[in-house]
């Protein structure tokens, strides 16, 4: 099926549900402008179910509908993993093999971001979803900095660790910090070192677009429930397999 | 669970003998009536099926013609047969063809021999109904036997109402697979006041689908392919109410429906349905479940819709305790009575809360050994989904906590839409989340003295008024707005012109054996 | 202010709640259906932050994000009160005065919608939120006919009542329902009755658009959290003191 | 409230025991010690006001010049009142910003009578800083006389987050008129970090409002006038954490806030900050917050978003107490301890929220005179809001049930984005509706036996851990990953190089008072 529409009961019903607040107090009128929006949105018909005045001058809103918008599956875009899982074992024998030394990882969370909890996850021995995390890759040598790592510190530990690949995390989205932060990190990169010698980057976080990676100067975004071995695997096919 | 409230059984007593007391003379005039739908009923148990071109079913017109006849005092039963046995039509199908063509004359046969044999052949045609439903309920214990119950109780029940068969099916199956164990098909809008059964597949119900055998019977193969597939059994339910109460539920019984909505008052109250009309289809209704096996869900969730929850929570017992009366007396077992409470206390009460659990324990310490059936909010659902599914989960909770026996799952969109596919599954995910992390917590549940006081004090209310309806009438209390504030006095409201006196020889061949 | 925007926690920035379902398992390129479905409705950037498949064939998706959609209040449609609200003695003054006899009106709720309570809050003495029905005002002769009333019971009884007026309730909306049952009423009664003998068509419910009035055919629609006192206020309005 | 868990009194007065033995050294560590920002806290009470035009706080450069010429380990009141009375600059700002220009230089003074001289003088600049503190203190216990503390408990504790403080401001108010007690404006991503204490209001924090004197000022006016018109004392938190906390304690006194963030692990956990700096700027603050009558809340809630909640539960325990024993030492009242807790185990886990139970009442029965701050789910939300804000109704009825004293309101959409106006409301809603309908539930809940296993289970753990904990050092625990799985050295960390070992003439004029 290519073109198809939202499914409240019934096929082809088109309805959704949208909810949001306006800075007004609650009126007919009020009302009439949440309808507006809706309408906006491509709602029609749009029901107005709930309204609430919270404090003196906002409004919330809940409004169901049908939308006439017909989704395209075809036309949709989307990052497929353009490279083949694989175990922690075929990981360490590609390494091994081809490259004949360990693969050099760093990891940190930039910024004033603290959320460690996810690079945690792909970096550490624990791991998550039952995947251990690449420090158990025997041919990976792994470096996390940790949290609130400022991106001269990254550019400097790259270096020194002769990075192949840094591995950054960005939780924190409130005024789009993720997005400063990690293109102030691809540019500090591109100042400090010449193309050839740039570790891959990589960034990861629950809330990045996937399709970004030109945008922000990456090599590739990682998003909601990554797994260790989705970028051990990465890592083997852009460091190695792709580079042969 | 019993006798966490402290409940004195002599009180609990005293307000059963009230009911039956109540209730007799209403059982009394069930017994002595008979109406166009119990007939038909007992046409369909004996096999007259399938409708005329304009879909009116072939037992409307057979009833029709006897009644024209030979008025419905004797029972449809004696006519056909002996009409049957003098023309020679043995299929009674084609009896009752002849009959709407005009070509078949009805009338009571005045020699005992014709008297006799019109009564053997005609017990003998119900008995193939009766059959069918006996082998249904075998086939029913069988598979639950092979799947086994659900593993928790209370039992999960979602409906599926959107007017088409066809869509009804794979949200069922769907529904089932995210964890539900009844699934109920909601009635279109109208058909309760349908004096006639519908036939076939249908796709075009508002707010809900027919009830038609043919629907029955499509969901419930689908629900056998999808107990099998999950191993556990699904139940599946629709409503023995309207008009047509008697033949759908003789419909249930062939088509192996697991529960019913049957509610001794509800067609009354909620449909204006002649109040003798309804009881005597009640009664014959509730004989044939009994028969069939089914789970009966009374309606006394839907009081608290339109009477406060609070002031009429006495209400409720006082139905519950006349529903119950009148389930024994047609010979339904304890098992069998999924007695309908609901949490419809307005949430912005004090103690709201504890009002829902007084109310909800003191249902369950009454019917200890039924299978209650617990409602969720309707009432003070608003459109904020948000809060909906918060009081959602409260509802749950009590359920757990108060040993409910079926529960039937809140929807956040109440009062938008009837429900979407991903509002049964945000409805499973709540109830799944709160009998999983919090269905034991009736361990720590020990009732103080506010939720003791309350119960007590709506079972003495509910005592109080037993012995008005006592000295008044069960007639005159509906009359007066007593339940759901609805007033429907006993010569008004749809269907009465189906009803009729039993003459002497009034003859049932189904509920002769049923009785 | 006439240009507003929607806001989740800072003036001007437009952010909205989604939540709806596709008729497709889940997967990547579901996801990426789900945000191209946000974009046609003006959401950019939108987050997807939940999916959830259920069963085989169907995936749940809430995505929230930003519109750049303006409303402008200016514009909003409604229908004001454009008449007085008057007290129960005050109606019942007009009408004794201009009318000289009591005004007939006529209820019921339609077709097999058997929601009675709405109806039966604005007409029977109780009322609501603290208001009294109209049965309550003496100057006003009711006729509640109840629930699954069919059409030509209704012409028929407005006929004989005399009726002034013919207030109808209409709750269930699914497959328009209440729009089918308020064409064939308002149909009817131009049958029934020529244009001067006609009464005052008025239907109410919580999910009708006021708007609508003259694609229904009718004069006035009521919806959610209508009062008695708005309707009889109504009633004198358009049969008395309009008409002078 | 006590009782319910039947927990043995020796072996609770065991746990306390062995906390204070794992808790002495620590102390001592912290009263042997002294950090730059200790010291400028103390110029800050004595009242060294402003930044430079860099931002840069005079206090920073007071201090920083001292410690060049001098050392910290002295403290700086000598030094500095020391270099005021020699140079006759009175005004100890424009003494600091000399210094900054290299026009001043400090040394200590060797004769006794200077000593006595400076000690004096700064004993009487520190004493006009703990003067307002304690104004501060007279007026809220004026304003609460006056408005009077909220109704309910547990008291109702919202965050605002917008990162401007002049957005923070109305939505703070919307918040109190909604119904909170207590408004929180988190901090900036950044600040903990920072070795300064930014100037002025501020309008471009991350996910958060910078902690600054004057947004103190203004929100507490905000609120001020709030409460006039709520006619209840709306009270207003922040965070006396990360590199400068006792410098924040200072402000937060000499403003009128009412509770801080204030752990004594936190920093060092989560903040990566080096312990030493942390435990001794940990006991100034807290000593602080005893006479400013601050409320504190410890943040043993963090552990279990990095750590699973059942494993770890005991280690709550252990942080609880040891939490305890500091906030005594420092002169804290029982009444001022608003020990952190949460309702962060995995919803999908059986019996989930009876375990949440458990663990909540133990601590309420452990601390049965403070004031618990109760933390809503956060690590197991996810983007259905729908679910959210069902687990955070579960939630707030688990901290009625347990009688926690602070509840810190969920928001539905935890894991998208800080919180928006609408999900404050949404979240109060939810609040309001637990509390008013199922507030009163404690008196029906009566913990059986599977609860109160659990809490006596968890109550050993910690005692055992606590007995490893004396057995090693509490230091060698933290850097071992005890809590919170996080691993963190003594000699590793921010801000180590800003601690001094205090010399023998170590003064301190404001730790003098306190002590
Ligand atoms: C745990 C947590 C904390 C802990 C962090 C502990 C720690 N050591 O990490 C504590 C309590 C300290 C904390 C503090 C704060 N938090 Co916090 N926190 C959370 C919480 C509850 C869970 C985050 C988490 O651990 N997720 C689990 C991990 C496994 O998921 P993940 O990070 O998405 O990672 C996965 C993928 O994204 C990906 N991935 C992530 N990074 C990378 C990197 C690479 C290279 C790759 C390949 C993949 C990858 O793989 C991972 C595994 O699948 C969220 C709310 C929520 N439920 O989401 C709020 C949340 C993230 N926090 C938030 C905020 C605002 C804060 C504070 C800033 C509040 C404040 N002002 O004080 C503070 C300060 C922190 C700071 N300076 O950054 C906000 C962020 C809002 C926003 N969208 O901007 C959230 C969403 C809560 C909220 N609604 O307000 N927090
Ligand atoms: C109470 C109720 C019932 C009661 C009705 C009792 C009775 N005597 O009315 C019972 C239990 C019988 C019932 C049954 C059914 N119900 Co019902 N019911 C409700 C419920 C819970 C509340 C409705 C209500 O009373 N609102 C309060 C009144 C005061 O509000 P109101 O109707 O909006 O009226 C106000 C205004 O709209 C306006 N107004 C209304 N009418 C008029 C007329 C005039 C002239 C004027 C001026 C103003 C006016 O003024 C009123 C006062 O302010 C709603 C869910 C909900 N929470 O909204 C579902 C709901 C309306 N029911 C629904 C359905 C589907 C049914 C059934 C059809 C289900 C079934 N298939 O069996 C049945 C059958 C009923 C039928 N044949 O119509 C759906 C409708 C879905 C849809 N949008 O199409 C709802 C929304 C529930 C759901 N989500 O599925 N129901
Ligand atoms: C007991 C009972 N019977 C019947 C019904 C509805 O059936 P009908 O299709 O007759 O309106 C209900 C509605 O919930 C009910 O509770
Ligand atoms: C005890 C405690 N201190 C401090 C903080 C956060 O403060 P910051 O990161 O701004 O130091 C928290 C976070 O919730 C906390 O719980």
């Amino acid at each position: 099926m290519s073109i198809i529409r939202p499914y409240g009961d019934t096929t082809g019903d088109g309805m959704v549900q949208l909810s949001f607040t306006l800075p007004i107090p609650h009126d007919k009128r009020a009302e009439g402008a949440a309808l507006q929006l809706a309408g906006k949105m491509g709602m029609d018909p749009a029901m107005l179910v709930h309204a609430k005045q919270m404090g003196d001058e906002f409004t919330f809103f809940v409004v169901y509908g049908k939308v006439g918008h017909l989704v395209d599956t075809d036309q949709v875009q989307v990052v497929e993993r353009d490279y083949p899982l694989l175990s922690a074992k075929e990981v360490n024998a590609v390494i091994k093999r081809r490259l004949r030394r360990r693969l050099n990882v760093v990891g940190a969370c930039i910024g004033t971001d603290a959320h460690t909890v996810g690079i945690d996850a792909i970096l550490n021995l624990k791991g998550i979803a039952g995947e251990k995390g690449l420090e158990y890759y025997s041919e990976l040598s792994v470096t996390n900095m940790g949290a609130q790592v400022s991106v001269p510190d990254l550019v400097e530990t790259a270096r020194e660790k002769k990075a192949d690949a840094v591995l950054v995390s960005q939780v924190v989205t409130q005024r789009d910090a993720h997005l400063h932060n990690t293109r102030a990190m691809s540019a500090a990169f591109r100042e400090a070192l010449p193309a050839g010698k740039r570790p891959l980057l990589i960034v990861g976080g629950p809330r990045f677009d996937e399709l970004m990676t030109g945008e922000l100067g990456v090599d590739r975004i990682f998003t909601r429930g990554t797994t260790p071995r989705e970028v051990a695997s990465y890592l083997v096919h852009a460091l190695i397999e792709s580079r042969s | 669970m019993a006798g966490k409230l402290d409940l004195d059984p002599r009180i609990v007593a005293r307000a059963r003998a009230l009911a039956a007391k109540a209730g007799q003379p209403v059982v009394d005039l069930a017994r002595s009536h008979t109406t166009v739908s119990v007939e038909r009923a007992v046409l369909r148990l004996a096999g007259v099926h399938g409708a005329d071109p304009d879909g009116i079913p072939w037992v409307n017109r057979l009833v029709d013609a006897v009644r024209a006849d030979v008025g419905l005092g004797h029972g449809v039963a004696v006519p056909v047969l002996h009409a049957a046995l003098t023309t020679g039509v043995e299929d009674l199908t084609v009896l009752a063809q002849k009959a709407a063509a005009g070509s078949v004359r009805f009338d009571v046969p005045e020699k005992k021999a014709d008297v006799a044999a019109a009564r053997r052949h005609a017990k003998r045609a119900a008995a193939g109904g009766l059959k069918l439903v006996d082998r249904r309920r075998a086939e029913r214990d069988k598979l639950i036997r092979r799947y086994g119950d659900p593993a928790q109780r209370p039992w999960i029940y979602l409906i599926v109402a959107t007017g088409d068969i066809y869509e009804d099916i794979p949200q069922a199956q769907a529904a089932a697979r995210a964890g539900a164990d009844i699934i109920a098909v909601i009635r279109s809008t109208g058909q309760s006041l349908l004096d006639y059964v519908p036939e076939g597949a249908t796709r075009e119900g508002f707010a809900g689908t027919y009830a038609t055998q043919e629907n029955f019977r499509l969901m419930r193969a689908a629900l056998d392919v999808t107990s099998r597939e999950l191993g556990r059994y699904i139940r599946l339910t629709n409503y023995a109410s309207g008009l047509c109460m008697p033949e759908i539920a003789a419909l249930a019984g062939m088509e192996r429906l697991d529960m019913m909505l049957n509610d001794s008052m509800y067609g009354i109250l909620f449909r204006d349905i002649n109040p003798i009309r309804t009881f005597v289809d009640q009664r014959f209704s509730r004989q044939v479940h009994a028969r069939a096996g089914i789970i009966i869900n009374t309606g006394e969730d839907n009081y608290l819709t339109t009477a406060d929850a609070v002031e009429a929570a006495h209400t409720v017992t006082v139905s519950q305790l006349l529903n119950e009366f009148f389930a024994h007396e047609a010979g339904l077992a304890d098992w069998q009575l999924g007695l309908g409470h609901a949490f419809e206390i307005n949430p912005d009460l004090p103690d709201s809360f504890r009002l829902e659990l007084a109310h909800a324990l003191l249902a369950r310490e009454l019917f200890p050994e039924a299978p209650l059936k617990w409602m969720p909010p309707t009432k003070h659902m608003t459109g904020d989904v948000f809060r909906g599914n918060l009081l959602d989960g409260f509802f749950n909770l009590a359920g757990a906590l108060t040993g409910q026996g079926i529960l039937l799952v809140g929807m956040m969109t109440e009062a938008v839409v009837t429900p979407w596919l991903s509002d049964r599954d945000i409805a499973l995910q709540n109830v799944k989340y709160v009998l999983n992390g919090a269905g034991n917590l009736h361990e720590d549940f020990v009732p103080g003295p506010f939720i003791r006081g309350r119960a007590n004090q709506v079972l003495g209310e509910a005592i109080e008024l037993l012995e008005r309806i006592v000295g008044d009438t069960l007639m005159d209390a509906i009359a007066d707005g007593t339940f759901g504030l609805m007033k429907r006095p006993a010569d008004r409201g749809k269907g009465l012109d189906g009803v009729a006196k039993q003459e002497a020889d009034y003859y049932n061949p189904v509920t002769e054996v049923l009785a």
